[in-house]
């Protein structure tokens, strides 16, 4: 479970969060959602420690993880795929796998033969280099290596992008499943709303770095003005 | 807007102001009487850039002997009254690097020159060392009209009509490479002959003595090294020449190198298992300088009675003067510890000569101490010095020596350890004149008595 | 301040700046010891190639390494010259080492401004590094690495006549090369202050500042690089030029890359990118010794210990450190920034 | 005559490889640091060299050679973490020209701190391999059992690194941090130590360099400057991303040079470096060996 209280963060003058306050339960998907710029990105970075926030705290379980450094949050079990998905293209499929295993406990082999499983249509490629991997396999990459150190958060920065609908509903399926399968608090930034809110249990709106709204996915959905002011979404 | 640029203008006017106030203000302050620089009643204030660290720094000794001279000179009442004030200032024989103390920038010998100059209104230097150092003052001294006297090195730069101020004293490297070469004529027939020369005129006078002397040496090898090698610790032109030669199967090599290079290219060509007949300039064949057991049984050229001689009334008055002067402990290191405890070698004799040949130019002068007249009696003194050839400068030479006795570097009996002195092999042989077209003249200079003044 | 004149007023005012700053300049050269006209001279000779640096590195963001190999080419031009042309005046010295600076500038700058960052910065060291051993083996042009001699510079009669004394030969040969020195830095200043003002800097600012912003506003990449390079290398030709007229000599191993660190810590000590740093480089190079014989007394070090002798080096280089990782613009930037601190 | 040159080349071949792999190890050296902190570390040369005088100056006080060898190193290896540490961490995400400036200066330091410390006779750091040259039938080979420790010391560093890097999980990490320093950390690698580690590696190998370079000739602050400046052109035509790149454009370098020594002049040599880096970006300008070019706009 991830407690985000009263979060501001601040480009110098620019303030990109203010007060931003929601909770993401365990084994349930939270989906941020939002205009461009609304902020989104900045909140999973600033949860990941990328940014330092000026004021707030972001607990997971008891645990305040607001000065802590990138490295260490991973470490605690967040896991976090960056927008762009940031799979090493130099780097073969499975030293991108190897690499994600690392920094945990877990055992390699072991680690990598459950991600294939997941993932079969990496397997066929684990000593390509990620470079000629295709978006979706991209994407399917970069889940299987943050997934590989069994985290207990994952965090996904618009994992839809650039992706053909099709592949974008399979990964939204696959992410849905995991989260259930592995009890995994996910907290997904997206673009695509709609079906963002298709899988999410709950929903938060960033409007130009504050919350604007904050409810069960249902509810937001629903909701008429949301849907217009903040969303874009046409009925 | 406008009115910062008032006030900017206004600024420029008061500096203007400012600016005609300091030239006029400059103007007054350089008046004053004419008088000669660096001579008051009672001193004669002459300096010398000396490399006192850094790379030559072995070279200290030569002027350490010409400023014991000096002080015994004072300590017996001086020259017709004055004494000589002798300032040496550190050049590093004009590289700034490898050890290098004196603190000076880029062009360490003429910052020297200058400081000695315009600030210590030296009347005349004395005993400068090293060719290219003093190549890159002499225009200055001209300039300045001060004498620069008694150059410590053998480069025929020294003899020039432009320079009427200046006068070299060390042997000519032409004259030294003449006798040279017909030591090896004359006792190495046959033999294919290389020669590695420091690359400026050191190294070429050398060389061209050589050829004037009838010796035929290949073009290929020719060969020069960079005095920069000390400097970079890069050495490889000298390992690049010692291999050239080796594979020409030379088997005398002829070294125009300083003491630390000879050394440097013994072991190395050592290291490559080639043992050629050394033949050894005497800039670089001083056996303390060389402090090397591979120097043992080189050739070489000495200008002095061999040092160790004990007999010879010059070395005994030498070692009084060594080893009486206060800073005796300070300047002769090797005097007094190592290997060398006890003994004279080349450098204090060598810079010992200059100073009393100094002093017997100065003396001649009497009372009335000038530039003009120090110049004309360094031409008409009959000069009474350690050397074993005749040291006499005229209107058109202004050379110095010109010549000295063959020598051969006497083994150490420990052969492990570094030879202690060289054994002429003769008589002492110098040219006259023109190197390339006088013959070779066998000396016949006998001990020259030194002056009841300087006893 | 003198960049901000630059930046504000029109030619005809930087002219009046320069002869009046350069006639100040000279009138302090008489009442100074020739000692210190000659440190003067050495330091004006320098603030013109430390200048041509700082336009090239803070104007363009091109770092150089090799800008004391330029300076060679122009001391070695100079001295070529006056060895084969005793009697023609110095001002054809420094014209033909200006201009062959600018040319071997331009001959390095064809690959050289192809590269960038690191890459250009290596290839003028390696540029740097060359020009030493190539002088040394060009024997019969260059002298080999004994190197050339000219005549020292002598002060005019009418010159020398306003000095007397028993000192006033050595005063007018000092004080003589430190005015010629001064007035040819002046010059060189003025052309760069006009240089900062015109579309040729204000296209080179952009170049560094962004590229791609340049290339969409018609700027020429290549060729604004090109000529930031060739100016820089005719400005290290001039200077290395008025470093042979003084020191009549040139040898080989003073243009290695020891100096062409020592141009970029004056540099950067003075302040990157404008003239009054260029002034304040050259003046520390002038003061150095004495900077340093300041360190030494306060420290206690004996100057004439290992460790003394090579206390400027160290001085020298944590400087460099410190500015670069504290104050990055310099004693310029220093002082600008106790000129807001002071007006607050 | 035919044998005669045809000895006399082959000569230079192992003259010049012998040359090249110590340009080639610093070049690699070059090359992990720039591909861990993207600085172009101009005080490499120097920091090897200090590192050897610390270690390889108890030679002369009867210390055996081989144990100074590893003291060398560790005082390497530790003088290239500190640095790291103290003046490289502050610097990123400065302009690119700040950490060039800074190593500048701390060459100068350093050469002037190893100059004040160590006495600068011309002393001869003795080899534990003898360095006469093979003599076959009348002739000089101008190859000698040291050139041979030369090179097998640097191909066994160049394939340790290659082990290193390619198949161990520390190599992997090291990769990962330089390549996507931002991504390794949210996989929880301490980029920070590795990068720390990237400078500890290249400051360990550029002393071992030095140690050789140094071995049999005089120990002098300045000794490595030359084939710094050869090493920062192989690493250049390599393409600086190129740790292959960079070992065969050392041995080229090598080559050229000790070619352009035996038939053309000892004073141009220096000037091979130049040549092979104007040859070699006229072909390439962004290096022999990069696949692509990256520009940080």
């Amino acid at each position: 479970m991830i407690r985000v209280e009263n979060l501001s963060v601040s480009y110098g003058a620019v303030t990109a969060l203010r007060d931003v306050t929601f909770e993401a339960p365990t084994g349930k998907i939270t989906t941020v959602i939002g205009a461009n710029g609304a902020g989104k990105t900045t909140l999973l970075r600033t949860i990941s420690g990328l940014v330092k926030p000026r004021q707030g705290s972001i607990r997971l379980g008891e645990f305040d993880l607001v000065g802590t450094a990138t490295e260490d949050i991973a470490r605690r079990g967040v896991a976090h795929v960056p927008e762009g998905r940031g799979v090493i293209e130099e780097l073969t499929v499975e030293e991108n796998l190897r690499l994600g295993a690392l920094a945990s406990k877990v055992d390699l082999a072991e680690g990598i033969a459950r991600q294939f499983t997941q993932f079969p249509a990496l397997e066929s490629r684990r000593r390509n280099y990620a470079a000629t991997l295709s978006g979706g396999e991209r994407q399917m990459l970069a889940m299987a290596r943050a997934l590989i150190a069994r985290p207990s958060v994952l965090l996904l920065d618009e994992p839809s992008l650039g992706l053909a609908p099709q592949v974008t509903a399979d990964m939204m399926r696959t992410i849905s499943e995991l989260c259930t399968s592995e009890d995994l608090t996910v907290i997904l930034v997206e673009q695509n709303a709609k079906s963002a809110l298709r899988i999410a249990h709950d929903a938060v709106v960033l409007h130009i770095g504050r919350v604007a709204a904050f409810g069960t996915a249902g509810e937001v959905a629903a909701d008429e003005s949301l849907r217009r002011y903040y969303l874009g979404l046409v009925t | 807007m406008s009115r910062v640029r008032i006030r900017r203008a206004a600024t420029l006017a008061s500096a203007s102001a400012l600016t005609l106030g300091m030239l006029s203000a400059g103007l007054a302050v350089s008046a004053g009487a004419a008088s000669t620089p660096g001579v008051t009643a009672h001193t004669v204030t002459i300096g010398a850039t000396v490399p006192l660290s850094g790379i030559a720094a072995g070279y200290a000794e030569v002027s350490a002997a010409t400023a014991a001279v000096f002080d015994y000179v004072n300590a017996h009442g001086g020259v017709n009254g004055r004494r000589i004030i002798y300032l040496r200032k550190d050049d590093c024989y004009n590289i700034n690097a490898l050890g290098c103390t004196a603190g000076v920038g880029n062009t360490p010998t003429l910052t020297q020159t200058q400081t000695l100059v315009t600030q210590d209104h030296v009347f005349a230097e004395v005993g400068s060392l090293g060719t290219a150092a003093q190549d890159s003052v002499i225009g200055y001294l001209n300039q300045n009209k001060v004498p620069d006297l008694f150059v410590s090195s053998g480069s025929s730069d020294w003899n020039r009509a432009q320079y009427p101020l200046l006068f070299g004293y060390q042997t000519s490297y032409q004259a030294e490479g003449k006798i040279l070469a017909r030591w090896i004529l004359g006792h190495k027939k046959g033999a294919v002959v290389g020669v590695i020369g420091q690359g400026d005129d050191f190294g070429a006078n050398g060389l061209a003595g050589l050829l004037a002397g009838g010796l035929s040496i290949a073009s290929k090898d020719q060969l020069t090294y960079s005095p920069l090698d000390g400097v970079t610790g890069n050495f490889s032109d000298i390992t690049q020449a010692l291999t050239t030669l080796k594979g020409d199967n030379a088997t005398v090599v002829v070294l125009d190198s300083i003491p630390p290079l000879t050394s440097y290219i013994m072991a190395a060509a050592n290291k490559m298992s080639y043992s050629p007949q050394w033949v050894v300039s005497s800039v670089g064949s001083d056996p303390s300088s060389v402090n090397n057991p591979l120097l043992a049984n080189a050739i070489t050229l000495d200008p002095y009675p061999a040092a160790n001689n004990r007999t010879n009334p010059w070395n005994i008055w030498l070692r009084k003067i060594i080893t009486k002067d206060k800073n005796s402990r300070a300047w002769f290191p090797n005097f007094y510890s190592g290997a060398f405890k006890g003994q004279l070698d080349g450098n204090m004799v060598y810079g010992a000569s200059e100073g009393v040949a100094f002093v017997e130019a100065l003396h001649s002068l009497g009372k009335n101490v000038t530039r003009a007249g120090i110049v004309k009696a360094m031409m008409t003194t009959h000069f009474a010095t350690p050397s074993l050839t005749p040291l006499s400068y005229s209107r058109t030479n202004h050379q110095g020596l010109q010549g000295g006795a063959i020598a051969r570097i006497v083994p150490n009996s420990d052969p492990t350890q570094p030879p202690h002195f060289a054994a002429l092999l003769g008589n002492a042989e110098y040219t006259t004149g023109d190197y390339s077209n006088s013959p070779i003249i066998v000396s016949k200079q006998k001990i020259t008595p030194i002056p009841g003044y300087l006893k | 301040m003198v960049r901000s004149l630059s930046q504000r007023y029109p030619t005809s005012f930087r002219l009046v700046a320069s002869v009046v700053l350069c006639a100040l300049a000279l009138a302090v050269t008489f009442v100074l010891t020739p000692l210190d006209d000659s440190k003067l001279a050495g330091g004006a000779a320098m603030s013109i190639v430390i200048l041509g640096l700082s336009w090239l590195i803070g104007w363009s963001g091109q770092v150089s390494l090799g800008n004391a190999g330029f300076m060679a080419i122009g001391a070695y031009t100079t001295a070529i010259w006056a060895n084969h042309h005793t009697t023609s005046p110095i001002i054809w010295s420094l014209f033909l080492s200006t201009v062959l600076g600018g040319v071997s500038g331009l001959v390095l700058a064809l690959p050289a401004t192809r590269l960038r960052g690191p890459y250009l910065a290596g290839m003028t060291l390696a540029f740097s590094f060359a020009v030493a051993p190539l002088a040394i083996d060009s024997r019969s042009l260059t002298g080999g690495s004994g190197g050339l001699f000219i005549n020292f510079l002598n002060a005019p009669s009418w010159f020398a006549n306003l000095f007397s004394g028993s000192d006033a030969l050595v005063k007018a040969n000092a004080q003589w090369p430190a005015d010629v020195a001064i007035v040819v830095a002046a010059v060189a200043f003025f052309f760069m202050a006009n240089l900062f003002r015109s579309r040729t800097g204000r296209a080179l600012r952009l170049v560094r500042d962004n590229e791609v912003a340049a290339e969409l506003v018609g700027v020429n990449l290549q060729r604004t690089r090109t000529l930031a390079f060739v100016i820089s290398a005719a400005y290290a030709g001039l200077g290395g030029s008025m470093m042979t007229l003084l020191s009549g000599s040139v040898t080989p191993q003073t243009y290695g890359l020891t100096l062409s660190i020592l141009l970029l810590t004056l540099m950067v000590l003075g302040g990157i990118g404008t003239l009054s740093g260029a002034v304040i480089g050259g003046l520390i190079y002038s003061y150095s010794d004495n900077i340093v014989s300041v360190v030494n007394k306060v420290t206690g070090v004996n100057p004439t210990s290992t460790f003394g002798a090579n206390l400027k080096g160290i001085v020298f280089g944590v400087l460099l450190i410190l500015t670069m990782m504290l104050a990055p613009r310099g004693l310029v930037g220093l002082g600008s920034y106790l000129r807001r601190l002071v007006r607050r | 005559m035919g044998t005669f040159l045809a000895s006399r080349v082959m000569t230079d071949i192992f003259g010049g490889l012998a040359t090249g792999a110590v340009v080639a190890l610093i070049a690699l050296s070059l090359v992990i640091i720039w591909q861990s902190t993207h600085v172009l570390n101009f005080a490499q040369g120097a920091m090897g060299m200090f590192a050897t005088f610390v270690g390889m100056n108890l030679v002369f006080h009867g210390l055996n050679y081989w144990l100074c060898l590893v003291l060398s190193v560790v005082t390497g290896m530790v003088l290239g973490g500190v640095t790291e540490r103290v003046l490289i961490r502050p610097l990123y995400g400065k302009p690119e020209i700040n950490p060039i400036v800074v190593m500048i200066g701390f060459l100068g330091v350093i050469e002037a701190v190893i100059a004040s410390i160590w006495t600068t006779n011309i002393t001869m750091l003795p080899s534990p391999f003898s360095q006469i040259y093979y003599q076959s039938a009348g002739h000089t080979i101008l190859v000698s059992p040291f050139i041979f420790y030369e090179v097998a010391v640097v191909a066994a560093v160049v394939i340790a690194i290659a082990l290193l890097f390619r198949r161990t999980n520390l190599g992997l990490q090291m990769r990962a941090a330089a390549l996507a320093p931002e991504v390794s950390r949210l996989l929880g690698v301490r980029v920070g130590r590795l990068l720390t580690l990237g400078w500890i590696l290249s400051t360990g190998v550029g002393t071992l360099a030095a140690v050789v370079v140094s071995t049999g000739q005089v120990l002098a602050p300045t000794n490595m400057d030359g084939i710094f400046v050869s090493a920062f052109i192989a690493a250049a035509v390599g393409g600086l991303e190129s740790p292959l790149g960079a070992i065969v454009a050392g041995l080229a370098i090598g080559l050229t040079e000790q070619f352009i020594l035996d038939f053309w002049s000892t004073s141009i040599a220096p000037l091979s470096g130049v040549i092979v880096l104007v040859i070699g970006l006229s072909l390439r300008p962004q290096g022999l060996f990069t696949k692509h070019v990256s520009r940080r706009v």
